[in-house]
């Protein structure tokens, strides 16, 4: 299933003109506080009626302005988590996440168990949201919508008011919803980590207007679109085939350029991963560097280098086809003479991807087997 | 003074099945009535509004006699209401609860109506986006959060309904047994000089009547609004 | 301070009087129970007018009027009443009036409490119809509303003044009360012992002869 | 029947100075009861909320007779205020202004409590962090927020003190200029064979009147609540 | 000045035991969600009444149940943001930002102009509440408590709702907060980088208790406290000095073991500056490299060496008697012949440390020049 949304709102003090494609998988909205990702979520799950509007999920037609098309929030379908948790509080926890089910239909819904297991909801169940904490309402809001069963999930800011061990037990099973269902998501963050991790499509908003949008890996690479996002948070992402793992706790990992040796990954031999390299966490050198702590070296080719204002060069290198990115300094580059078509190493040290950077997709992005 | 036993009692009884049928059966028109005002915009608001307070300004014995007028055997709805259930209400206890409902309709309406204006519009929309229907929201998220609100305007109304005297006596007048309530009983007595302390039994009895119903609500108002508060 | 049944009938007299004397007024109407009371309690009363002698005599039991200046100011006429244009009611005819109400009730002023309704029902016993009707009255906080009830239609038959029936088209007279079947229907007046001068000058003024033709015109039995 | 001129627009003038004063009076009474009942838990909370309650449950007639007790010449808060002021408020229109705070009291008092009660107390929590001291959180934080239920209490007081009539006529008689408001104008006239048409222009004038009370009201509530809601 | 909180509370379902001392500057509460720091955070600011509890600040007893002494909120004069931002929904921007500052007395204030440029609300300040979003809203309540003149600022979670950008662009004002005043500051929030950007001190809470306390270096260069935080974020802190601006965009800042040279800090040669790398971006290595990118190459001694379950191995270096946290996988440590006394070189990215990790202590902790 896909979305497609466009959208033209004037609030005072505020235009938003945005338009984008988003097609199956997670779609991000990513840009500064007050750039329109919540009016945007909010015109698609019928909340706002914009000015003029085209949104449809599919064939379905949410809304048209020009057709006189509107379809209420509650035949949306959507599953939307706030950014501020809005749980009923005169229902418990447990009523709170069983309000959607009575209007779920035929379709397949998530299992009470599992959602408040993932979620860590089940101590949680009889109480009152007046008496939960930040991290906790969210939680639940969360758990609200995924047993809603919806036809597409508008997260707000889902994680940013949970500590990163919560996060990292929740993202694997927004991954698995990624791919296990067909639900398309459109997930708000101001986390690139959790972005790179999740996002299949990636829309850079500034100023209500779309900045730059596409493939996740095109643009968290792009070093002009990484401007966008913010400097930090640039990388690539490797795809690549879990080949074994290791007694030591190491999961080999083949990819285009080479082996990576990354944290154990629960993943079966052959299973397909996202490998996000940040690039800042990228050495480069001109010769296969030795006794180095880092595991993983990957011969690569220089295919552009772009000096920005700053001290920093992104270095954007080729490895076995696929893109990487590297951050060095000016001085390095020069001192290194990294320039357009050299060669070099790509050193990555194994720890570096963290295991939040790491997301398995048991089925290949393509024919199931 | 104690002697007047049998016809107090049933005066009592009386007044009790009057508000309590004028609240039960006006709470749902109430209920609608506070949300639309609270909620919907339509042309013809501000006249509904003003509808609703008619009986408030207006003295109760006008009020009474348009009921009459609209409801006396000769009006057009008392016609309509023999011809449909084969009897009137002019005179009957129903008539007293349909005047005691028309007089305390504003008091509910403006309870009910303040209570729906206070509840955040985005939880509804947070239950919209889980696929429910505007009335189930109504009645699985306005009608709770709304319920503090709702009973304080039932009570109020009540409260009304018991004292409620002017607009019934000149409606279904007084008849023992039928629509003679404690207030009409107190008024009697009020005409006649010296009759001071059957005057201060009924009033004390009344009193007693209504202030326990009060203080019931309040228990269950303070349950309701922790409730609502999600603690 | 006025019965406020006076009220057109007083205006009257009274602006004829401040005309002629050029002294200010000031009249109060209410019920003679409240009106009453309040004297009891002191109010800034120069006269009071009863619509009932029960009233007057609370007052005269508390000291609060000037005995010797009461008197009768006007009387009136309790009449049986039905929807205009109805056929006289023999009142001599037990059967007459239950016939009459058929499944309807009779309006009246709370028998107990109004004068209208104490001398209603004195009369009503007096005829011996009292008994074939006493289940069947609907009693209301006033004559007024009585003639209400009978003018829309609601009750058959009333009984009320006969100064409230004349000015009612919807309602005629079904028959008189005589005299004697209840006791002498009066407003009496009196002054309070607060009173001035010329407020004792206005009693007089109204017991006069030109009062009571003011009086007659309303309806009233004037000069009693 | 337009010739009774001057006495009518009297009537009228008294009427709404009455109902002014009644509520600008009572008004700061109001909001201390409503917030006391709403936020505070004290000895007697129960008791305060019947006495609020009462003059709605006592038929009018009554509630008049009690202030007459208490406030007439003879009655002891009477005789204070002599003494005090060298005047009484029985038979004045101040008299009357009681009399309709006293009626209007219990409806003013509930939408002020609703009202405060729908306030969140983590807002005045967040006031107190910021050093405001509790009577000015309540002057910057609490009143403001509930201004709409207060204006809503204020109509509803204003619209029954306009109407009220049992316990006015009651407690401060009925004379021209002084205490003859438009209800007991009107209940005289009902008194009074043939004086239909004076009761029906009455009757359309104070409609007039409070109606438009009401619409203005609605209009502000409408403005205020929207600052409330922050939007 | 200073800050202790001693308190017990028992909630239903959760049962809060903690006690802390906050010596001057940033004192962090860490932990999970639900863990308890919101809960203290009401206490200290006198919103929960807890069932025992003494809380001082400096000689000022706030609350000592055992003495029977209680200051109400509003005379206990902390700057409190809240998790949910608590606007006055009826005040504009600007009132809701002037809310507190009537009852400053002679406290100094910052200055309304400076706080609204660093917040970036200068646009907003006319507008209501409720259209604001979520980031703008948390902005306005940063905004608003630290105009209220605090002898103490109590931040629960400020920085959560807000992009990266924005945050680059309220530390900073927070950390001169906290050095050119003498305002302690408790923080609460789920983001180890802030949290040793700008704490002193750390005290990691779980589930009502303390885990463990004290001063930041410290508790996040130890490996066993570093477990509590979550593994990602182990790192550790060095002091410096900053020796000189290079034209590249370099600094170049002279720490115990040598000298770094780190993209642009605006700071002038001589300001101290600390300097937080992550374990995860420091490489070992036993023989000086060469012809890497990485430019900061510092010499130290392995101290000691932590193998946990997984494959990573935290090793505490001494560089220059400072401490310096990397960690590596098992099978480097092996390789590499890594234990305790062995000689090696860190090798650190300049670009690694970003610019968020580096705070600027203008004053020197200790006595001002
Ligand atoms: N009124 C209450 N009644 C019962 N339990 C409560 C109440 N308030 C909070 N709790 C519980 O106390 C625990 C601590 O809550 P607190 O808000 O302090 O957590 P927190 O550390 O701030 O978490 P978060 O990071 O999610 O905001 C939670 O488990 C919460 O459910
Ligand atoms: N009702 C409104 N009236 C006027 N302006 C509004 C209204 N609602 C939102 N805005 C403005 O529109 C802009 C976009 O708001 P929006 O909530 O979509 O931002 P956002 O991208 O979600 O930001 P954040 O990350 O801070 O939540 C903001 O500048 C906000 O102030
Ligand atoms: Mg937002
Ligand atoms: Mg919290």
């Amino acid at each position: 299933m896909s979305l497609s949304v466009r959208l033209r709102h004037r609030l005072p003090g505020f235009a938003l003109d945005a338009a984008f494609d988003a097609p199956p998988g997670v779609t991000a909205l990513f840009g500064r506080s007050g750039a329109g990702k919540t009016t945007i979520v909010n015109a698609v799950a019928g909340l706002l009626r914009p000015d003029a509007a085209r949104v449809v999920i599919e064939d379905a037609v949410l809304c048209d302005t020009d057709a006189g098309i509107w379809t209420p929030p509650h035949r949306r379908r959507v599953g939307y988590v706030f950014q501020d948790a809005r749980l009923f509080p005169h229902l418990s926890v447990r009523a709170n996440l069983t309000y959607g089910a009575r209007f779920t239909g035929r379709r397949p819904r998530a299992p009470f168990d599992h959602v408040v297991g993932v979620l860590g909801l089940a101590a949680l169940l009889d109480r009152s949201p007046g008496a939960l904490s930040g991290g906790e309402k969210q939680r639940v809001a969360i758990g609200r919508a995924l047993l809603s069963a919806p036809r597409l999930l508008l997260l707000d800011e889902p994680l940013a008011a949970l500590d990163d061990a919560r996060k990292a037990e929740i993202l694997p099973y927004l991954e698995r919803l990624r791919d296990d269902t067909q639900v398309p998501i459109l997930y708000v963050s101001h986390s690139a980590v959790e972005v790179a991790r999740l996002a299949t499509t990636v829309v850079a908003l500034d100023a209500g207007r779309v900045l730059c949008a596409g493939p996740a890996d095109d643009v968290l690479s792009d070093p002009a679109a990484v401007r966008a996002i913010g400097v930090r948070e640039a990388g690539s992402v490797l795809t690549g085939i879990v080949v074994a793992q290791h007694d030591d706790g190491l999961t080999e990992i083949a990819v285009a350029a080479g082996r990576l040796l990354l944290p154990r990954i629960a993943a079966q031999a052959g299973a397909q991963v996202r490998v996000r390299i940040e690039a800042q966490d990228v050495l480069l050198a001109r010769q296969r560097p030795e006794g180095l702590s880092a595991l993983n070296i990957l011969p690569a080719t220089v295919r552009a280098t772009r000096r920005g204002n700053g001290p920093g060069v992104m270095v954007q290198l080729s490895a076995g086809g696929e893109l990487l990115l590297a951050r060095i300094t000016r001085r390095s580059a020069d001192a290194l003479n990294i320039v357009e078509g050299a060669d070099c190493f790509a050193v990555v040290k194994s720890v570096s991807v963290a295991r939040l950077d790491v997301g398995i997709r048991d089925a290949a992005p393509g024919p199931r087997s | 003074m104690d002697g007047f036993g049998p016809e107090i009692w049933q005066a009592i009884a009386l007044s009790l099945k009057v508000a309590f049928w004028a609240v039960a059966a006006s709470l749902p028109a109430g209920i609608l009535t506070g949300y639309a005002l609270a909620r919907w915009r339509f042309p013809g608001k501000g006249v509904l509004n003003g509808l609703v307070h008619l009986p408030l300004i207006l003295p109760p014995v006008v009020t009474g006699y348009l009921l009459l007028l609209a409801f006396g055997p000769q009006g057009p709805l008392g016609r309509a209401l023999t011809a449909l259930f084969g009897g009137g209400i002019a005179f009957r206890w129903t008539g007293a609860a349909l005047a005691a409902a028309i007089m305390a309709f504003p008091l509910m309406v403006r309870a009910i109506r303040l209570a729906v204006e206070a509840i955040d519009p985005r939880l509804e929309e947070a239950a919209g986006t889980l696929g429910a229907p505007p009335l189930w929201v109504f009645a699985t998220v306005t009608l709770p959060l709304a319920a503090p609100g709702i009973l304080a305007g039932a009570v109020l109304a009540f409260a009304k309904a018991m004292g409620e005297f002017g607009a019934t006596i000149t409606f279904v007048s007084s008849i023992p047994g039928e629509t003679r309530t404690v207030p009409s009983a107190i008024y009697t007595f009020l005409q006649v000089p010296g009759a001071e302390p059957a005057v201060l039994w009924l009033v004390a009895l009344s009193l007693a009547v209504a202030l326990s119903a009060l203080w019931i609500s309040e228990a269950v108002a303070q349950r309701l609004s922790r409730r609502v508060r999600g603690l | 301070f006025a019965a406020a049944s006076l009220k057109t009938a007083l205006d009257d007299a009274v602006a004829r009087w401040s005309a002629q004397t050029g002294t200010d007024v000031r009249l109060s109407f209410a019920g003679s129970s409240v009106l009453a009371r309040q004297i009891a309690q002191g109010a800034p009363a120069d006269l009071f007018i009863s619509a009932n002698r029960g009233w007057m005599r609370y007052l005269a039991e508390q000291g609060a009027i000037d005995l010797p200046t009461q008197r009768d100011l006007v009387g009136n006429t309790l009449v049986l009443v039905g929807p205009a244009g109805a056929p006289p009611v023999d009142l001599s005819d037990p059967g007459a009036i239950p016939a009459r109400l058929g499944d309807g009730r009779l309006a009246m002023a709370l028998v107990s409490a109004v004068p209208a309704g104490i001398y209603g029902k004195a009369a009503l016993e007096h005829l011996n119809l009292w008994d074939p009707v006493a289940h069947r009255l609907a009693e209301t906080d006033n004559v007024r509303a009585a003639l209400a009830l009978v003018a829309l239609g609601a009750a058959p038959l009333g009984v009320v003044y006969a100064t409230d029936a004349a000015a009612e088209p919807r309602v005629s007279v079904a028959a008189v009360f005589p005299d004697d079947s209840h006791p002498p229907i009066t407003y009496p007046a009196a002054a309070t012992p607060r009173a001035g001068a010329q407020a004792r000058t206005l009693l007089d003024y109204l017991g006069g002869a030109e009062a009571a033709a003011i009086f007659t015109r309303h309806g009233f039995r004037g000069g009693a």
